[in-house]
């Protein structure tokens, strides 16, 4: 039962991974940048959620105060590539990565000068209710985190490999000229992609912040996710959420059964295996050039 | 014996047989031709020889040596020198760079002694610079010398592209598609090239070309694939007038817009 | 400067066009008219700046100065996809295709921006019939195919796009002479079916000028000569330096000379 | 306008590529010999040590724009290499190895140690490469704390000073001689470096970078070369590791931490990525940012009496300038510098588009 219980909040930890890895998913499959700071992004829009709900700050109802936080950061998502990357369009992605990661340090600090540097759990209806189906406990933040993170992967995997305007984002990653000479529209592409990248974030913000504490250093979970995303095949939806729940897993399985130390390693050590044996991630999405 | 000798080589992708069963030889001093529609193989035969794809079957043998024992960096070591369909250029580096790495089958200095820079080092730099200077001179690069391969027009590329592997001085040279993209002019000038390769350098040349042109005028026996298979063999007017290969690739008649035709 | 009939009928009017790549001048002040029904070659020299030229009209390059009118209004420095929705469609030369999706999705990516399912549909149809081969290849990866087999899915996929104005790269690269053919086959037939406007950039001046109406002839970012294809295709500089007329089939022992150039 | 003509092939072979830049960088050189002679004047040496964290940065850029700006392989984990040059620096002289001896000793086996956890890596590219090395930067912290014999662990160490041939040198006792030597080791790799870029080594990593099939198919061993490279590149940043734990001297396990490795990538871009100078340029601005923000605050604090006091607010104001630099010089100061350049040696056919940047457009990394 012990074994369980730790299994289920392996899960429901490895779902917040996985929704940090899906947003920088999103973005790599469709501009096939890499964003380091979207970590801080889902840190933002815990936040975000907390100044709309808690009772010391705004203190709307949680209900509104979701989809507004959601939507906030879908806005600032779009408008971070509309008014910054746009104008670095078709250089290299180091210089992007480098961006990104300089962003991660200014969200950060206005995070900690707007909302303070203390942890700050959001306030939500449904805090300490419980479900116990057979003698399990389960919390309802964690299982809601795990219905959204399995809901969210599923349709954004259908849109991507269905939808016409999800096949045109893969295009633009793949070939950006190509895909302007079929007319779509790239840069207005990108900019929705990191939009929908943005309410992700906040999705994941949300969820985190109502299961524990939060503070702007908690951005730096996103490097975890990161592992999360390369463990399954950075490009790949379903690899994300795979990749987050063996970090979610793994983690607190070493820390119960492995000498102290072994958990903090754990998931680095496990990302080096990962690429050493199959350098794609497990969903790899990496071809050999023809020539 | 052959210089290049390929006996009965098959490759597949998953299900698709892409060469299947095809034996060859290149003799010293000749230039063969592989003719074919377009996805016959023929460019994957050249990357077959570089050892970039295992056969599944089949031997590869070069100047004595069992190719399939060797990897693909030690292929150009043997004498084997290639270019690209699509040009694979260093394209931060300058004309003079790129053809200096051409000589890198030729390199004896180390590690140290190119930190160093020591005087072996100086005087192997020197030799390399002199082999590549001559190629320069033959084709009539010095414009381009010090120009980034990133600016150069696609002509100018291919010229270039051939020079990397002439500085390796290689005693097999592979032509992928060399006249691909050129004009006329560009064309003839190729033909000229190739042909004092053969004759004054005595490099054997392995071309696959669509131009049958530069096919006829420079190559001494020319293949023809299709769909993997070997199917036609001969000097170049035998090949050009067999049934089969007119049929499956060169094909009869001319376009306008008239509809008639002007052959 | 001309009556309004004349005008009436022109696709595209480029007037002066100057475009560089950073510090060099590709294209010096170009001007040339395609008018709607026409198939209009622009002949050249690697280098001369034909794929600037083509690159400019379809947005993925910015000009310095001059003009550029579809159908009279300005579209020079509009994003590449402005100009497609116009009805421009450019089919680059080489291996623009999208390498990790499949054939036909890349051959679906070819309408992005049509909306008429029926028409679509149809129109795969019509270019699985043209090219077979990509018919068999349907789902295999785009990156694996072979250069000749990306090249006809590059066309293919531009065709997709019912433009009224076709901007063509180098058709003919790397493809067979069979193939070659058929492929100018298709462009006549869809200029006199589908009644598309061409404009051609092409290495192989003899099926350019035997598929085309009109041609241009550019030489290190001018335009030198200009005129309708078959009295091109009578001149004897364009016979000497494009069509290799002059030469007989086996040039073995052939002169090493090369005649000048009338217009240098 | 210049127009260098070359009779012989020592011309293309030279260090210089005509007389005039000789005589520039030669200047260049008196400058730097010079500059302690002012802080000598001025009485002052603190500034004299900023200038030499800024040459110890520039020995561990150059380590790293060998890999990733000329063998095209990104790294997120130099600090590591850094780390392992300081620690058994730190351990050779405990040990009673003569400096002289302990020194290279250090960044050799910072060197070995690099290709070691190169080679099972290798395969990898872009995104993937950067992450593995992302993952053994966050690592190297927690190795430190289990290698608490060798390293004190969260204790720290303790980094002795120099002895150099009875020479004692110390950061603060002397700072002249430290600045001296720091300069010595850099002056001395930049000689490397330019060396290995005209020899054929160095023609193979930029051969790799550009194109591996490419590289391969001209007999360049892709497995031998990189690791090569990151031997060069991980002795480097060992060296600037001992220097780091002689100009720090203290060490701990959060001296060499992920923001130290993610320092050293964003200085080599901003810096202008694929060229010696880059290295340098970059460190200047990540040297001088943090001192320049240090100064504006005391200014305002004496000259206003308005103490700013938000935690964070340094490495936010450094990241904004760092975006600022991205947006408006991609190229990287160096590639600044080399319009600059340009606009005098053409004055005056410069034309204000001339580098204006067409529209440009990526492909995919991920067909390798």
């Amino acid at each position: 039962m012990d074994f369980l219980q730790l299994i289920i909040s392996g899960l429901a930890n490895g779902c917040v991974y996985g929704l940090i890895a899906l947003g920088f998913v999103l973005i790599y499959k469709a501009t096939e940048a890499v964003n380091f700071a979207q970590g801080d992004f889902m840190m933002l829009g815990a936040f975000v959620c907390i100044g709309f709900t808690n009772h010391e700050y705004m203190g709307l109802n949680f209900w509104l105060a979701v989809p507004l936080s959601i939507l906030v950061m879908g806005a600032f998502g779009y408008l971070f590539n509309w008014g910054i990357l746009r104008h670095m369009f078709g250089q290299s992605q180091t210089s992007i990565v480098i961006l990104t990661i300089a962003m991660g340090f200014i969200i950060r600090f206005f995070a900690g000068a707007t909302w303070s540097h203390e942890p700050t759990s959001l306030e939500t209806p449904y805090a300490g209710q419980e479900l116990r189906p057979g003698g399990l406990v389960l919390g309802v933040d964690e299982v809601l985190i795990v219905v959204v993170t399995a809901i969210l992967t599923l349709v954004f995997y259908l849109f991507f490999s269905r939808t016409r305007i999800g096949l045109a984002m893969q295009a633009a990653s793949q070939n950006q000229l190509a895909a302007y000479y079929m007319g779509i529209p790239v840069k207005r592409i990108h900019s929705l992609v990191w939009g929908l990248s943005g309410m992700v974030a906040a999705v994941a913000g949300v969820l985190f912040a109502s299961k524990g504490a939060i503070d702007p250093s908690t951005g730096l979970l996103g490097i975890k996710a990161f592992a999360a995303a390369a463990i399954g095949g950075f490009g790949s939806l379903p690899g994300a959420l795979l990749g987050g729940l063996i970090i979610g897993l793994v983690e607190p399985l070493a820390a119960r059964y492995g000498p102290p130390g072994v958990s903090q390693i754990a998931p680095y050590a496990i990302l080096l295996l990962i690429l050493i044996f199959r350098p794609g991630g497990i969903f790899s999405q990496t071809q050999r050039k023809k020539v | 014996m052959s210089l290049l000798d390929i006996q009965n080589i098959t490759l597949k992708f998953g299900g698709l047989v892409a060469v299947d069963n095809v034996s060859l030889a290149v003799e010293k001093g000749e230039v063969f031709a592989l003719v074919g529609p377009n996805g016959a193989g023929k460019s994957t035969i050249f990357n077959l020889i570089s050892r970039f794809y295992d056969p599944v079957a089949g031997t590869i043998r070069f100047d004595g040596h069992d190719l399939l024992q060797n990897a693909a960096d030690q292929v150009p070591g043997f004498g084997i020198a290639r270019t690209f369909q699509n040009i694979e250029l260093f394209e931060q580096a300058t004309v003079l760079q790129n053809l200096l790495v051409g000589r890198h089958r030729h390199r004896q200095t180390g590690l140290l002694s190119n930190i160093v820079f020591s005087p072996k080092a100086y005087r192997e730099e020197v030799r390399h610079r002199e082999a590549v200077e001559e190629v320069i001179d033959f084709l009539n690069l010095q414009p381009y010398r010090d120009k980034m391969i990133g600016g150069l027009p696609y002509g100018v590329r291919k010229v270039v592209e051939l020079g990397r592997a002439l500085a390796s001085e290689p005693k097999l040279l592979l032509l992928d598609e060399p006249a691909s993209g050129l004009s006329v002019e560009e064309t003839q000038d190729m033909a000229f090239w190739i042909e004092d390769i053969q004759t004054q350098m005595g490099i054997s040349v392995m071309m696959v070309e669509h131009d049958m042109g530069l096919v006829s005028a420079v190559s001494d026996r020319v293949m023809a694939l299709s769909d993997g298979k070997e199917l036609a063999m001969g000097i170049a007017t035998e090949v050009q007038s067999h049934p089969a290969v007119i049929e499956a690739y060169l094909g009869t008649g001319e376009v306008s817009k008239t509809g008639t035709s002007r052959a | 400067m001309s009556n309004d009939s004349e005008t009436r009928d022109v696709v595209l009017q480029i007037d002066n066009l100057e475009s560089y790549y950073g510090p060099i001048m590709a294209i010096r002040g170009v001007s040339l008219t395609v008018r709607e029904g026409q198939i209009v070659t622009v002949l050249g020299a690697n280098g001369a700046g034909k794929t600037t030229l083509l690159k400019t009209v379809s947005g993925v390059m910015d000009p310095e100065k001059g003009t550029v009118r579809m159908q009279g209004t300005e579209i020079q420095r509009l994003d590449p996809d402005a100009i497609v929705r116009r009805g421009i469609v450019h089919v680059p030369e080489g291996r623009e295709i999208f390498p990790l999706m499949s054939v036909a999705e890349n051959i679906a990516m070819g309408a992005y921006t049509r909306t008429d399912r029926s028409g679509i549909a149809a129109d795969e149809e019509m270019v699985y019939s043209y090219f077979p081969i990509l018919k068999d290849r349907r789902a295999q990866r785009a990156g694996t195919l072979s250069g000749g087999q990306q090249q006809m899915l590059a066309i293919g996929r531009g065709l997709m796009s019912q433009p009224k104005l076709m901007l063509l790269d180098e058709p003919s690269l790397g493809l067979s002479p069979l193939l070659t053919h058929e492929i100018f086959e298709i462009i006549v037939r869809l200029n006199t079916e589908q009644k598309v406007t061409m404009m051609l950039v092409e290495q192989n001046a003899k099926v350019a000028l035997d598929a085309a109406d009109y041609g241009y002839v550019m030489e290190l970012g001018r335009i030198v000569m200009d005129d309708r294809a078959e009295v091109l295709a009578a001149s004897k500089d364009i016979q000497e330096f494009y069509l290799g007329v002059s030469q007989d089939e086996n040039q073995r022992g052939q002169r090493r000379w090369k005649q000048r150039k009338t217009w240098r | 306008m210049r127009y260098v003509f070359k009779t012989s092939y020592d011309a293309d072979i030279r260090l210089f590529k005509h007389r005039a830049q000789a005589v520039w960088y030669g200047l260049l050189l008196l400058l730097v010999l010079a500059t302690p002679l002012y802080f000598v004047a001025i009485g002052d040496a603190y500034l004299l040590g900023e200038i030499t964290g800024v040459l110890i940065l520039a020995i561990a850029g150059m380590g790293l724009m060998l890999l990733t700006g000329h063998t095209g392989l990104p790294s997120l984990g130099h600090a590591t290499f850094m780390a392992m040059g300081c620690y058994v620096n730190i351990n050779l002289l405990g040990a009673g190895v003569p400096w002289v001896v302990a020194f290279p000793l250090s960044g050799l086996i910072a060197g070995a140690f690099g290709t070691l956890i190169a080679l099972p890596v290798l395969r990898l590219h872009g995104v993937y490469l950067a992450l593995a090395t992302l993952a053994m930067s966050i690592l190297t912290s927690d190795f430190v704390v289990m290698a608490e014999p060798w390293t004190g662990g969260i204790a720290g160490a303790a980094v002795p000073d120099i002895n150099l041939f009875g020479i004692e040198i110390n950061r603060y006792a002397t700072p002249y001689k430290f600045y001296y030597l720091v300069l010595f080791v850099a002056i001395l790799l930049v000689w490397f470096y330019r060396n290995l870029l005209r020899t054929p080594t160095g023609r193979s990593f930029t051969a790799i970078r550009d194109s591996e099939i490419s590289a391969r198919a001209m007999g360049i061993n892709l497995t031998r070369t990189k690791a090569t490279s990151f031997f060069l590149s991980a002795t480097a940043a060992g060296l600037a590791g001992a220097l780091f734990g002689h100009s720090a001297g203290y060490v701990t396990n959060e001296t060499f931490d992920l923001v130290m490795s993610i320092t050293l990538l964003l200085m080599i871009v901003i810096g202008g990525l694929g060229f010696i100078h880059g290295a340098f340029f970059g460190a200047i601005v990540v040297g001088i940012i943090p001192v320049a923000i240090a100064n504006g605050r005391s200014f305002l604090a004496t000259t206003f009496d308005v103490n700013i006091n938000v935690p964070g607010l340094e490495s936010a104001l450094f990241a904004f300038i760092l975006v600022c630099f991205i947006l408006f010089e991609p190229m990287g100061l160096y590639g600044r510098w080399l319009k600059i350049r340009t606009y005098f040696e053409l004055f005056p056919f410069y034309r204000k588009d001339m580098f204006k940047r067409q529209k440009s457009y990526l492909k995919t990394d991920r067909i390798q």
